[in-house]
């Protein structure tokens, strides 16, 4: 039953040695890939083209303060395995660049755009990052980070 | 071909000409009201003397409707219905049962002070609809005519 | 002279028989007040009626009883009439509001010509109708046509872009549908050897021509159906594409004027409909007057039908339609009529030249 | 050639609570950008700052017309995270309540496709027979709409007296009238003209914008998360997936028409298995699930909605990602309103089925 998650996660193991920080299973259905930013496009497509995973179906930002970093992670589920990979890497919190993958899955058009907005990540490549769901006046800075002031109701 | 063409224009003429003789389904009301189900989840309502002030209720709920205020030495919970969302999660995880939801939904002040209800105002149950009002009851679904409303 | 010598001749002048007619016929039944005692009822009753294919109950305040809402329609007038008319900057100040203005005056003109029934009278002739002429289908089909032309006037001239889009619709659409609406008005002309609305009607006392002229009936109700905007064909309008089409702008007095000319081209087409293929007031036992009112109300309740069972076309649809489907239709009646003059003259009522 | 821009919203008759710009040339729409946002809530941000079953109201707010199945997903992911599993009766209330609230949104979804071609009737007719189900919700739950029923360990109460019975007799009416409204609408000669061929969204496009939901499988794809991962009951329920070729706006209101067929089958299934038992495992008030992270997957009436949830072991999630069916919907919105008239951008919005709220969250 899990072979197939198993088979996905050797695959990348053996292809991307030194750039697959951490692949593992992490239920049925789930395979959980921590890779290194440089390598990012590289190994989407390789998802995409060799393992079939065609059909975007998130993208995350997640901060981590205290590490200094953010996480952002990609849903990947494939149609015809039926399985969802999480595709995560890490971005430094003070050069939060990362390279795009437009070009990749069209799909992460709006998501990219979205995290952007919301945590600041640059997506490098994409072709238009504005704003989009906060106003275009917004001045608060990046609202979904973690340091971000919440201004309470006043009473 | 054209047979089904010309079909598939007038039947539809039918169909609508055909339901202008159906029952109507609109509640006209401020006049009539509809009957509400038991469970129906209108203003909390509490019961003074099961309450022991734990403050589930304001703990659980998600809006902070619910804060609680000392009333005589002890705790009761005293209610906002300008906050609240009608999940009913208070009533559902009081203790001792003293917080229940009420079928009254006809909230509306012309204050919004007079949205806070203290306890004293919580305890007591919403009014029945004034008398000009007629309560439908929920018809039986007459497979017909498709009524299910008066 | 005194004064009651002027009284004399006042009445003299007043009450006499000639011009108690003309102010029955100016003023009430084809006249004046017949086309606005039906706007308020149309609107009413297309209210009413859609409500009941939507399973709601529809207008239910304003009016006694069973016909609660009736005046609802007398209410809203008398709102919009007193609000302020806001005319937009970009707007043709004059022709904004002139035009709104000119629109229901065009439509009551072309309900003037438009008989409805006998009634001996002094008048040049004997029956109801405010202005005689013998080509009055004419008359009344060219005033018609001239509403494309305000149309695109007011679209232009509110300086909007949702009425500029509305007006050129509007323009593509009743032009386009002007063609089956002659052609099709020219069927019955053929087969009754006259344009005269009357003469039409008393041909038809053998057969209504709905019968013997069946497609030009289902292509004159279709075009008239789209020469009024009235859903499938609201083209023009279009709620929830280019928000009210044309006439967007207007508030106030001007809104007014809009609707109630739509509400009276609604009347003049429904009578155009009736006279040309319902055998007009031709019946048994009940008055003239009457049957002329029941086929008038049929057809209105047909036109105001299509907007509960019927999607709005798209303007390139609705062309092709137009161009493609209702045109050949007519030139086919036109043929089937001349085949009928060479093999079953006894049929038509009027006999060819050569036939 | 002169391009007009045309803004399309927030105050347009079909436009919703959002906006598109639109670059026409004469009646064609030649490029379109939507302009969202309206409605933007923060809900992510808002769900990072309270208890887990204090979210349960405030996700649901992501789109209340399908109230069921979009706390149906974060309810999950919090159950897995805590590692717990619910009872099978519970698993079948669920069931229920979703199908439930798929007729309930879907009907109100082709209601607002017949008003996108200016039909008044189709739409007034669905919000007629939804009231069907929401009374059966009311009876149900204790509310119409939303209707915060499920909450991490299984639902807050049983089905009532009668409810049985109740549905069952709904569910031959609303059948019937299936039938009627097969003819009535889809049917209609003017209804095909105005849909047939219109926003064709091929295979291939439509999985490489990662469109989701009935406008996936109407384009000819047969991805399901009811069958591809079967979640509550549905692994023991027997139904198909519609699926239609075409990928054009019929093709997306009849693959929501024929899963309402499909919705009426398995309530009927599942009220017919539902075994006895408990419907909740206790779960604490403030429930503190251990580190980790889950992702959860359901099908909502406008598709697959995902929930990333991430814990850091107190009493609030760390963050809340919500993959909303519309927000992955939208990025079709542009690629199919290039060179249309303009008259086919609502029939396209709507028959994608995409709804303000759910984008902007």
């Amino acid at each position: 039953m899990i072979k197939v998650e198993e088979e996905v996660v050797e695959t990348l193991k053996q292809t991307f040695t030194e750039y697959v920080v951490e692949a593992k299973v992490q239920r049925e259905k789930r395979v959980t890939v921590v890779v290194k930013r440089e390598r990012l496009v590289e190994i989407a497509r390789f998802l995409r083209d060799n393992l079939q995973f065609d059909h975007i179906a998130s993208v995350s930002g997640v901060d981590y303060p205290e590490k200094n970093e953010f996480m952002v992670v990609y849903h990947v589920w494939s149609i015809p395995k039926k399985v969802l990979v999480a595709l995560k890497t890490s971005v430094p919190r003070d050069n939060p660049h990362l390279s795009s993958l437009i070009s990749v899955w069209e799909g992460v058009n709006y998501f990219e755009r979205e995290t952007w907005e919301m945590f600041g990540i640059i997506f490098d490549g994409h072709p238009n990052l504005s704003r989009f769901l906060l106003p275009e006046d917004w001045d608060r800075g990046f609202p979904f980070r973690k340091d971000f002031k919440l201004r309470t109701k006043p009473e | 071909m054209v047979f089904s063409w010309i079909v598939s224009i007038l039947r539809p003429l039918g169909m609508a000409f055909r339901h202008i003789f159906k029952y109507r389904f609109t509640v006209k009301y401020p006049y009539y009201v509809l009957e509400t189900s038991e469970r129906y989840r209108g203003r909390p309502v509490l019961d003074l003397a099961k309450c022991v002030g734990c403050g589930v209720c304001a703990t659980i709920c998600p809006n902070k409707a619910i804060t609680m205020v000392n009333v005589e030495d002890r705790r009761y919970p005293q209610f906002d219905a300008g906050r609240c969302c009608f999940c009913g999660f208070c009533a559902y995880f009081c203790l001792t049962s003293a917080l229940k939801m009420n079928g009254g939904y006809e909230l509306s002040e012309y204050d919004k002070s007079n949205l806070i209800y203290p306890p004293e105002k919580l305890v007591k149950v919403p009014p029945p609809p004034p008398e000009r009002k007629k309560v439908v009851k929920l018809k039986k679904l007459s497979l017909s005519t498709g009524v299910t409303h008066g | 002279m005194n004064i009651e010598t002027i009284i004399e001749s006042l009445v003299a002048l007043f009450i006499n028989r000639p011009f108690i007619e003309m102010l029955i016929k100016v003023l009430i039944f084809p006249g004046l007040m017949f086309p606005l005692l039906f706007v308020v009822f149309a609107v009413w009753f297309e209210r009413k009626l859609l409500a009941k294919v939507h399973l709601r109950i529809g207008p239910l305040h304003v009016g006694p009883g069973p016909l609660g809402g009736i005046f609802q329609l007398i209410a809203d007038a008398l709102k919009l009439l007193q609000k302020e008319i806001i005319v937009p900057y970009n707007a043709h100040k004059i022709l904004y509001n002139i035009l709104p203005l000119a629109m229901p005056m065009i439509s009551l003109a072309a309900m003037a010509f438009i008989p409805v029934a006998p009634f001996p009278s002094v008048g040049p002739v004997d029956y109801l109708v405010v202005f005689y002429t013998p080509y009055n289908i004419l008359v009344v089909l060219a005033l018609f046509a001239i509403h494309p032309f305000l149309v695109i006037g007011v679209g232009w001239a509110s300086g909007s872009k949702y009425t500029t889009m509305g007006a050129l619709r509007a323009a593509y659409q009743l032009l386009a549908y002007e063609v089956p609406v002659m052609l099709s008005a020219a069927c019955v002309v053929m087969v009754t050897g006259s344009f005269d609305l009357i003469k039409i009607v008393e041909s038809q006392a053998n057969i209504w021509y709905i019968l013997l002229l069946p497609i030009a009936f289902l292509v004159f109700f279709v075009s008239m159906m789209a020469e009024l905007g009235r859903r499938p064909f609201d083209i023009p309008h279009a709620e929830q594409e280019i928000v009210y089409g044309w006439a967007t702008e207007f508030t106030g007095v001007h809104y007014v004027c809009v609707m109630f000319a739509e509400y009276v081209n609604l009347c003049v087409a429904s009578c155009l409909v009736t006279l040309l293929f319902l055998g007009g007031w031709l019946g048994p036992v009940l008055p003239p007057a009457a049957w002329f009112l029941i086929k008038f109300g049929i057809v209105v309740v047909f036109f105001l039908m299509g907007r509960g069972v019927y999607p709005r076309l798209r303007i390139d649809q609705l062309l092709n339609a137009g161009w493609r489907i209702l045109i050949p239709l007519a030139l086919i009646q036109i043929f089937i009529i001349l085949v009928l003059a060479k093999f079953a003259p006894w049929i038509l009522p009027v006999t060819f030249v050569g036939g | 050639m002169s391009i007009m821009r045309v803004r399309w919203g927030p105050q347009h008759p079909v436009s919703g609570q959002w906006a598109f710009w639109l670059d026409v040339d004469g009646d064609i729409v030649v490029n379109m950008e939507p302009d969202i946002g309206y409605t933007h809530r923060g809900i992510e941000k808002v769900a990072e700052n309270r208890t887990y079953i204090q979210n349960v109201p405030v996700v649901e707010r992501t789109s209340v017309f399908d109230a069921g199945n979009i706390v149906f997903g974060y309810v999950q992911a919090v159950e897995e995270l805590m590692g717990i599993e619910i009872p099978e009766r519970a698993k079948y209330i669920r069931t229920i309540v979703g199908e439930m609230s798929r007729i309930v949104s879907h009907l109100y979804g082709l209601g607002l496709l017949a008003i996108a071609v200016g039909f008044e009737t189709m739409l007034m007719w669905f919000i007629n027979d939804r009231e069907l189900f929401l009374d059966l919700f009311e009876m149900l739950t204790g509310a119409r709409i939303t209707y915060s029923f499920f909450i991490p360990g299984g639902v807050l109460h049983d089905l009532p007296q009668g409810f049985y019975d109740e549905a069952m007799r709904r569910l031959d009416y609303f059948e019937r009238r299936l039938k009627d409204y097969w003819k009535m609408f889809f049917l209609n000669r003017t209804f095909i003209t105005r849909t047939r061929g219109v926003g064709v969204l091929k295979r291939e496009d439509a999985i490489r914008l990662g469109v989701v939901g009935p406008n996936l499988r109407a384009s000819g794809v047969e991805a399901d998360v009811r069958k591809d991962e079967p979640y509550a009951a549905y692994d023991q329920i027997d139904f198909i997936i519609p699926t239609e070729k075409e990928g054009d706006a019929y093709a997306r209101g009849g693959v929501r028409f024929h899963e309402l067929e499909q919705s009426v089958s398995i309530i009927r299934q599942a009220l017919k298995k539902i075994p006895d038992g408990k419907i909740r495992v206790k779960v604490p008030i403030t429930p503190t699930p251990p580190k980790g992270e889950a992702y959860s997957r359901v099908e909502t009436a406008r598709g697959e909605i995902g929930y990333y949830i991430i814990s850091d072991g107190s009493n609030r999630p760390y963050r809340v990602k919500i993959s909303a069916p519309s927000f992955r919907n939208l990025l079709a919105m542009p690629f199919l309103s290039r060179n249309v008239p303009m008259a086919d951008i609502p029939t396209i919005y709507l028959s994608l089925d995409l709804i303000p709220l759910d984008v902007d969250r």
